[in-house]
């Protein structure tokens, strides 16, 4: 049963916070659970904002349209496919898991488009001109602006119309704790894409060059690390797990096809980077999972309207105790 | 032919003319050495070679290729390879892993391992801390790192920007030793210093860079016998 | 809770929730005004404005509204060669600080005599009184804060229902109809959602045992829903907008909740139901509206307009539109003659009854709740007597 | 020829950017002449609410005086942006939780909305009360904060903006979306008894905002040339070694976060006032996202800069609403293309850090100014840390 | 070719300037307008008020030769690794003192220790017996250390002044209110800055450029940038970590003019330095560190002669060119 300890904190009418000590209890494990899969969506989408930041030290604002631009390609792929708004399921296991892949493909192919783009029109001719770093930023925001305002025009205001392959069914249950079908997907696939994507950077030599235009762009080209090409491949890199991440997000909430979907995510997303630490691709998955997780704990303890407050109070807690995050950033500074 | 080849070179910092109608040549197979007080525009020579900033005029000729345009990691393919003033540690990288980015455009594997071992033959010093981050070393170490990076990358044309700086006299001496070692392997080496008794007692040829231009050109050994220029630049009055 | 049966129909829906007669539908308002009009509308060189946002962060809304006054002043112009009403927009980007500029320019335009607008509650709240100082008459199609109406404004005139009727409608139907003992009431933070959950929640009184909030923008609830389960109530009241609405009953019903769901009519829109999946099915919706079969030619026109369909407030600003223009069809010349005009206004429109009481508000409304059946929303039951 | 070391100076083939051009003309006029100049140019810009005619108007779109007043106000904040961001290269996206404060303290102070039981404090009292609890707040939310560096600190004052606007969403005292009617004016009437300030007469408040930015203006020139100014510019260049040079650093960057909250705070209360209704809305992140983009876009560090960076931002689109629908898109793209062009700001000049600089440099150097020579090759990722 | 012959001192006092091959008057370079324009005596007055300027209340008499600093059983690791390995050393008030010792052997580690970049993980520094303890930074160059670093660290947007004057600063008390409103202390303050750090300027010799951005200074101007910039805190102790690095030896030589210079005016100076003509050159006394531990503590004709240090450090003896 779920008691009340209502701490009431302030002197005037209304009180101002309740904590609810006995929900939390309850529903500690499913919060874990539903925290770990949206989590690891935060987790994709943070690497992008990592990798990018590593390169540049820009804090790529237009991440968060990248990452909506893959929700709007998986969902011309669903429509191409045949489906359509409302209970439409796929039927049998193999179309689902095509039809999944091919999805996937195009939202990443579509997110690693965009950002591609984005890097190209927006931020190369900024290098060209050697523009301070904040310029970047606000060369950022600018293009977040236009591609939403675009998405706007184009689209509407409107969400596109759900459309689901798949609906979650308890895989394991124990207590009221539920694990869906789904959330082992998405848990499972954005694992093996953040490995992957670890083991690209730290160990090939592409993503040694990645880290060294980081760390020193003119030595690095002085190395012979091709600077644009890198910078190039770290935006699809970052775009093509975005879009990988809007298709896990689409799966879990196909609602989310919106021209801003993605502006809430991306900064939480960007939290979570930081959480872990910038620039560290580990550090935005440990962030990313450790803020889903939170947010929900958060949520059953204060309340739903809390649950954004709780995502910055664990930032700026843990940026008091490790200042450059919880693993620390990699990127590397001299000494004195 | 000459290996490398730069006709009436000059270079902007935007309004300030850093180098103007500098003319150079270097042979296959010389070690070359190009002195100077400061500022006089040899770091930027070094970065013009190696396609860091852009020549307002003039151009660059690399074993007969026109160069002047070309992008800075494409000469490194070439064959120019360039261990640069202040060091160019990767801070966030370890040892090994800066060392490795110097075989970036290489793919011999074995050839890779075996000059793994000379360079920390060369300074064991970097064996023992293999695995420290950059940009934790001491300065020399970082200097280590540097010249060894370049080693690595196994060059037809070596640019060293003030290699001795921040080394110990007994690494001094080595890293002379070691570029006239290479040279004698092959490899051409065009190398910056400070240490100007040193350098020209090694090099073939040498210049004299003063304030943008070259004023003086010729065998290291005339250079080193030059009053005017032992008065400038050797420290014998 | 008991659990009864293993109802697996495709889209959750509630298992244990009593079956409800269907009112017969009552008359369809044929009578409905339409900005045609007779065709015989004479007046001068006269416009009317739409003050709203249209582009910027809750563009959505305000284009919803904007083209259903696009529609109903084309259809006007169309019709009446002998009055052709000037559409004038501005855009307030639905903040309160950048209302009064546009509000100062709308009324230093002598030529606007009526306004549609403005959207939303704050913009509203910032610049009430300089409509009132100017005597211009503003219908707004959407602000929905009850206070707006109690600033004494005379030139307030709020084109929706009041939150005070469909409360006591929603909470009736709840625990008559439905028989729930125990219902959570999940907000979200607009001036409706908070408006309306606070007032269903008195009318509940004890059965209501649960909040839980959300946040506009919202897309992932598993902590509210997972709050909700533990909670296991009868009935889930949903107060806001069915952006977040959708995704919400959906990942309620994902999750096994088998009670029943209702909402308000922020969320009374094919939108809910498209974007719901499957899960909308047999969802309760409230409007304080008649249903209207008027809206077949109202969505097609719409979906020719404006390429996309009606959604939130098209209709409401679509009649707001119709009764400016009514006024201006008669020769109205001045703002005062306008004022007068929407003060003693009384007809049908597509939506509902308008009838203005002093303070602005709609007086008739009827309180009809409907069903999501098979995809499309049906009338239920009609609520107005329940409450009277 | 001198020798050894020293470059030629003589221009070559490569022009002077725009910006450096009308910094250099306006340095070597005298300080006469310097006034002679901007005593016009002051005049013009209170004269400014009485131009509303064909190029200038923002008509019939929306009301010209208040477009100025926004955009003034704009300015106001930009200044005290400036002084986190550009002066002492804090990073600060949560910048409007200062202006959302300002707002809130007057709010609190004169709605009869307000819990406060006889809210009908003046104007005038409102004013420092509002600046000072901004300014605590500022040392309340710098101190744990200013510990973090670059762009930890970003995301930490970005989460610190959204919170304050999260607690007037959630606290019930707040009121929320309900928000507070009625917010105080400055006092003062018209002949006829009316009150000057209202919220449709946009030139009071124009005026009082730019006599503001004036007397800031003044007074943030002042810091600039002094030791506080350097210390700003030394812990944005090179934090660790600004200390090593016996810079307080903590301090300073505190000091900057209070004097930037004092600022925001009282264009807080400028915006409650001229609005007369304060609610949670426009606190967010996207509008602090736009403070900082009028502080780059203007050339940030450079105080006048900012100012026309506020105007681009707030002005322009008031100014050129031909298609509303494509307003965002367009204002987006021309974001882009703006920095494409400019990309040190629309006036990108450094600061001057010495009171006694133009007799120095002339003495030392012969001429009155820094020699600029803007390399166009500044190393990447290098200096002007954020 | 060595460069590790004591016997060869050729600075002379007044900083010579490398002469060059075209033959232009030396002392030019370097100098402010004002003092180009100047005759002989006018400039030798001139720089009698520089040296003034840059040294304003000289202790030279005072106490010469008493301790001013102590390192005790120092000792720093960096997870395993030790770095400083109970070092203990004095410096003394009015001498040079060398820190010499091979790569990564500890000396710029001990700076940070001194300066408060790095706390000792044991042992204390203690400067005029007072030990530094957790003092902050910036508490530490106030008390009167400052510094050079390795890697050359300029406010590198700020113009050579600007950054001289940032030093200044450390002395100033003007507050943030006295600023804003232009109190008299905030005049006087920045009129003493403003003079000192052209004296500094011309000092060392780069009053020519003194309105460029420190970014655009060759290397050399830079370290003499750095040099300046920590005189204008007014320190008890000049730390120089490798001041001669990327000097060729007609300048080495000005160097060491330059730091005797800087002694004579009363400062006490830390000499951190690879190129033995320079350290055998200007220091009265040299420390020797090797991983981190004390090998040699000596007059530089003993440390050169100490079998371990030759061993660690000088390498084998020249074979004596030049
Ligand atoms: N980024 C830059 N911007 C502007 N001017 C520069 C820049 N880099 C170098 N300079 C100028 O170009 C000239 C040549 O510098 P360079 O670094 O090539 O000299 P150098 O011969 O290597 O000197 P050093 O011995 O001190 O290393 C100097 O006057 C310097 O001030
Ligand atoms: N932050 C750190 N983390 C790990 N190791 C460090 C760190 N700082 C210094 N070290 C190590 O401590 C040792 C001493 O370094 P230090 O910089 O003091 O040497 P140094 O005597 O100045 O050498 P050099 O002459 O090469 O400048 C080096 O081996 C270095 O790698
Ligand atoms: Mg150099
Ligand atoms: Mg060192």
């Amino acid at each position: 049963m779920t008691y009340h300890l209502a701490l009431t904190l302030a002197q005037t009418e209304s009180h101002w916070i309740d904590f609810n000590v006995g929900l939390l209890a309850d529903r500690f494990w499913s919060n874990t659970v539903d925290g770990l899969a949206y989590g690891s969506i935060y987790a994709l989408v943070a690497i992008g904002y990592t990798l990018v930041y590593g390169v540049l030290r820009l804090i790529n604002f237009a991440h968060s349209e990248v990452f909506v631009v893959g929700a709007f390609g998986a969902y011309f792929t669903f429509v191409a496919l045949g489906y359509e708004p409302g209970p439409t399921l796929a039927s049998g296991l193999v179309p689902l898991i095509v039809n999944l892949v091919l999805a996937g493909i195009v939202a990443m192919i579509a997110s690693g488009v965009i950002a591609l783009i984005l890097e190209r029109v927006a931020y190369r001719p900024l290098r060209r001109r050697n523009a301070p770093r904040l310029v970047f930023l606000i060369t950022a925001i600018g293009a977040s602006f236009a591609i939403q305002q675009a998405l706007l025009i184009w689209r509407g205001g409107n969400p596109e119309p759900a459309i689901r392959l798949l609906r979650p069914q308890a895989v394991f249950e124990f207590g009221t704790t539920r694990i869906t079908n789904i959330q082992i997907i998405v848990f499972v696939a954005s694992l093996l894409l953040l490995v992957v994507a670890d083991a690209f950077v730290g160990r090939t030599r592409l993503g040694r060059g990645i880290r060294a235009v980081a760390q020193d762009p003119d030595t690095a080209a002085l190395m012979g690390v091709n600077k644009e090409r890198v910078i190039m491949l770290t935006f699809v890199l970052g775009g093509v797990l975005a879009g990988a991440a809007s298709l896990f997000y689409v799966m879990q909430i196909p609602q989310g096809v919106l021209y801003n979907g993605g502006f809430l995510l991306g900064i939480k997303a960007f939290t979570a980077a930081v959480l872990g630490g910038i620039g560290n691709l580990r550090g935005a998955l440990l962030g990313g999972l450790l803020l889903g997780v939170v947010e929900n704990y958060g949520q059953s303890l204060f309340g739903g309207e809390w649950r954004d407050v709780v995502a910055f109070v664990l930032l700026i807690a843990i940026l008091m105790v490790r200042p450059t995050g919880i693993l620390g950033e990699s990127l590397g500074k001299a000494r004195v | 032919m000459a290996l490398l080849e730069i006709a009436g070179m000059s270079v902007h910092y935007g309004r300030i003319e850093a180098l103007r109608d500098v003319s150079l040549t270097v042979e296959e197979g010389e070690i070359v050495t190009l002195i100077g007080a400061n500022g006089a525009g040899k770091t930027t020579t070094m970065r013009a070679v190696s396609g860091l900033i852009p020549l307002s005029r003039g151009s660059i000729k690399f074993n007969g290729e026109d160069i002047t345009r070309l992008r800075a990691d494409l000469r490194v393919r070439r064959g120019i390879c360039q261990s640069p003033e202040g060091r160019g540690v990767f801070p966030g990288m370890t040892v090994r892993e800066n060392l490795d980015m110097g075989c970036y455009a290489r793919k011999d594997r074995k050839g890779i391992e075996a000059d793994f071992e000379r360079v920390f033959e060369l300074f064991p010093r970097l064996k023992e801390r293999i695995s420290q981050a950059g940009g934790t070393l001491s300065g020399g170490e970082q200097q280590m790192v540097a010249i060894g990076r370049a080693l690595m990358a196994r060059p037809r044309l070596l640019l060293l920007d003030e290699p001795s700086m921040g080394l110990a006299p007994q690494f001094i001496q080595q890293i002379f030793a070691i570029i006239t070692e290479i040279n004698q392997q092959g490899t051409t080496v065009l190398l910056v210093e400070q240490n100007a008794q040193q350098a020209l007692s090694r090099a073939h040829r040498g210049y004299v860079l003063e304030t943008g231009s070259v004023t003086r050109s010729s065998a290291a050994g005339e250079l080193l016998a030059d009053p005017a220029v032992k008065e400038a630049y050797l420290g014998i009055a | 809770t008991d659990k009864t049966g293993e109802n697996k129909q495709s889209g959750g829906g509630q298992a244990n929730a009593p079956a409800i007669k269907a009112d017969p539908a009552p008359p369809l308002p044929d009578n409905a005004a339409l900005p045609a009009g007779d065709g015989k509308g004479k007046c001068g060189k006269v416009s009317i404005a739409y003050i709203g946002t249209i582009a910027g962060a809750s563009a959505a809304l305000g284009l919803n509204i904007l083209n259903g006054v696009k529609l109903a002043v084309k259809e006007h112009n169309d019709a009446n060669p002998g009055c052709q009403v000037t559409l004038k927009q501005f855009d307030s980007e639905g903040s309160p600080d950048k209302a009064p500029g546009v509000v100062t320019q709308a009324i230093n335009d002598k030529s606007i005599l009526g306004v549609v607008g403005l959207a939303f509650s704050g913009e509203s709240k910032a610049v009430g009184k300089a409509f009132n100082d100017a005597g211009l008459v503003t219908v707004t199609p959407s602000a929905t804060n009850p206070n707006l109406a109690k600033n004494g404004w005379k030139t307030f005139f709020r084109g929706l229902g009041n939150d005070a009727v469909q409360a006591p409608a929603v909470a009736a139907f709840i625990s008559d109809e439905l028989k729930a003992k125990k219902v959570c009431v999940v907000q979200d933070d607009s001036e409706y959602g908070i408006g309306l959950a606070d007032l269903v929640t008195k009318s509940l009184g004890s059965k209501a045992s649960c909040q839980q909030k959300v946040k506009t923008g919202q897309k992932e609830f598993s902590a509210v829903v997972g709050a909700i389960e533990s909670e296991k109530p009868d009935a889930v009241f949903y107060s806001g907008y069915y952006p977040e609405a959708a995704p919400f009953v959906q990942q309620l019903r994902d999750d096994g909740f088998e009670g029943s769901v209702v909402a308000p009519d922020g969320v009374r829109d094919d939108e809910f139901i498209k974007n719901a999946g499957g899960s909308a099915e047999g969802v309760y919706l409230s409007c304080p509206c008649l249903p209207s079969a008027g809206f077949t030619k109202f969505s097609k026109d719409f979906q020719a307009l404006a390429k996309r369909a009606p959604s939130t407030y098209s209709p409401e600003g679509y009649d707001a539109t119709t009764i400016l223009l009514k006024g201006l069809d008669k020769g109205l010349k001045t703002r005062a003659e306008m004022l007068n005009f929407v003060k003693n206004y009384q007809g049908q429109g597509l939506t509902k009854q308008f009838k203005w009481n002093s303070d602005g508000e709609l007086t008739e409304t009827p309180v009809w709740m409907y069903e999501v059946k098979d995809g499309k929303i049906v009338q239920l039951k009609d609520m107005t007597k329940a409450t009277s | 020829m001198s020798a050894g070391v020293g470059t030629q100076r003589d221009p070559g083939t490569v022009r002077a950017p725009f910006g450096q051009r009308v910094r250099d003309w306006w340095n070597s006029r005298s300080r006469a002449e310097q006034w002679m100049i901007a005593i016009p140019v002051v005049v013009l810009v209170y004269l400014l609410p009485m131009l509303n005619v064909f190029p200038l108007s923002t008509e019939p779109w929306t009301d010209y005086e208040l477009a100025l007043f926004n955009a003034a106000r704009l300015g106001l904040i930009a200044l005290g942006l400036n002084v986190v961001l550009g002066q002492a290269g804090l990073l600060d996206l949560g910048y409007v939780g200062f202006f959302a404060i300002g707002a809130y303290v007057a709010a609190i102070m004169t709605s009869r909305d307000s819990f406060l039981h006889n809210p009908h404090y003046s104007w005038l009292v409102v004013v420092p009360v509002a600046m000072a609890v901004t300014m605590i707040s500022g040392v309340l939310i710098g101190t744990p904060t200013l510990r973090l560096r670059g762009d930890y600190l970003a995301i930490v004052t970005l989460g610190f903006g959204e919170m304050v606007r999260l607690l007037a969403d959630n606290l019930d005292p707040l009121r929320g979306n309900r928000g507070f009617q009625d917010v105080g004016r400055p006092p003062g009437t018209h002949a006829d008894g009316s009150p000057l300030f209202t919220q449709t007469d946009g030139k009071p408040w124009y005026w009082l905002t730019v006599t503001f930015i004036i007397v800031i203006l003044l007074l943030i020139g002042n810091l600039e040339r002094s030791r506080v100014g350097r210390a700003w510019v030394a812990i944005r260049e090179d934090e660790d070694v600004a200390e090593l040079m016996g810079i307080p650093t903590f301090r300073f960057k505190v000091w900057a976060f209070v004097m930037g909250a004092a600022i925001g705070g009282l264009s807080g209360v400028l915006y409650a006032g001229q609005v007369g209704f304060v609610n949670n809305q426009r606190f967010d992140v996207v509008t602090s996202i736009l403070f900082v983009a009028a502080v780059v876009l203007g050339g940030s560090g450079n105080k006048v800069g900012v100012l026309l960076g506020a105007l681009v931002i707030s002005y322009l689109p008031d100014r050129f609403q031909l298609a509303p629908q494509y307003r965002f898109l367009a204002f987006g793209l021309a974001l882009i293309v703006l920095m494409i062009f400019r990309p040190q700001g629309l006036l990108g000049a450094r600061q001057r850090l010495l009171a006694r600089g133009r007799q120095a440099y002339q003495r030392l150097v012969g001429a009155p100014e820094p020699v600029s020579a803007d390399s166009a090759l500044t190393e990447q990722g290098k200096g002007g840390d954020l | 070719m060595s460069d590790t012959q004591p016997g060869t001192q050729p600075g002379s006092p007044s900083g010579t300037q490398p002469g060059t091959p075209s033959g232009t008057p030396p002392d030019v370079e370097g100098l402010s307008a004002e003092a180009r324009e100047m005759t002989e005596e006018e400039r030798a007055a001139h720089f009698a008020e520089v040296a003034e300027a840059v040294a304003p209340d000289r202790e030279i008499a005072v106490g010469v030769g008493d301790t001013l600093l102590e390192l005790r059983d120092v000792t720093l690791r960096f997870g395993g690794l030790t770095a400083l390995d109970e070092v203990s050393f004095d410096l003394r008030r009015g001498e040079i003192l060398g820190l010499i010792g091979p790569n990564g052997a500890g000396k710029t580690t001990c700076f940070n220790v001194m300066t408060g970049v790095y706390r000792p993980t044991s042992g204390q520094v203690r400067l005029e017996g007072r030990p530094l303890g957790r003092l902050k930074r910036h508490r530490i160059t106030r008390y009167g250390i400052a510094r050079t670093f390795q890697n050359i660290r300029l406010f590198d947007e700020m113009t050579a002044l600007e950054n001289v004057v940032v030093g200044a600063d450390a002395r100033h008390r003007t507050s943030v209110v006295g600023a804003l409103c232009r109190l008299p202390r905030h005049w006087r303050e920045e009129r003493e800055g403003v003079d000192r750090a052209m004296a500094l300027l011309e000092f060392v010799g780069i009053a020519d450029r003194a309105a460029d951005r420190a970014k655009n200074l060759p290397y050399g101007y830079q370290r003499r940038l750095e040099i300046a910039r920590a005189l204008a805190t007014e320190p008890k102790i000049l730390c120089l970590d490798e001041p001669a690095a990327g000097f060729n030896p007609a300048e080495k030589d000005d160097l060491m003019s330059l730091i005797r210079r800087i002694r004579d005016d009363g400062y006490t100076v830390l000499l951190i330095e690879h190129d033995m003509r320079v350290v055998m050159g200007v220091t009265d006394r040299i420390v020797v560190l090797e991983f981190g531990k004390k090998i040699a503590d000596g007059t530089p004709a003993e440390v050169r002669d100490d079998p371990a240090v030759v061993a660690a450090y000088l390498g084998v003896p020249d074979d004596g060119a030049a």
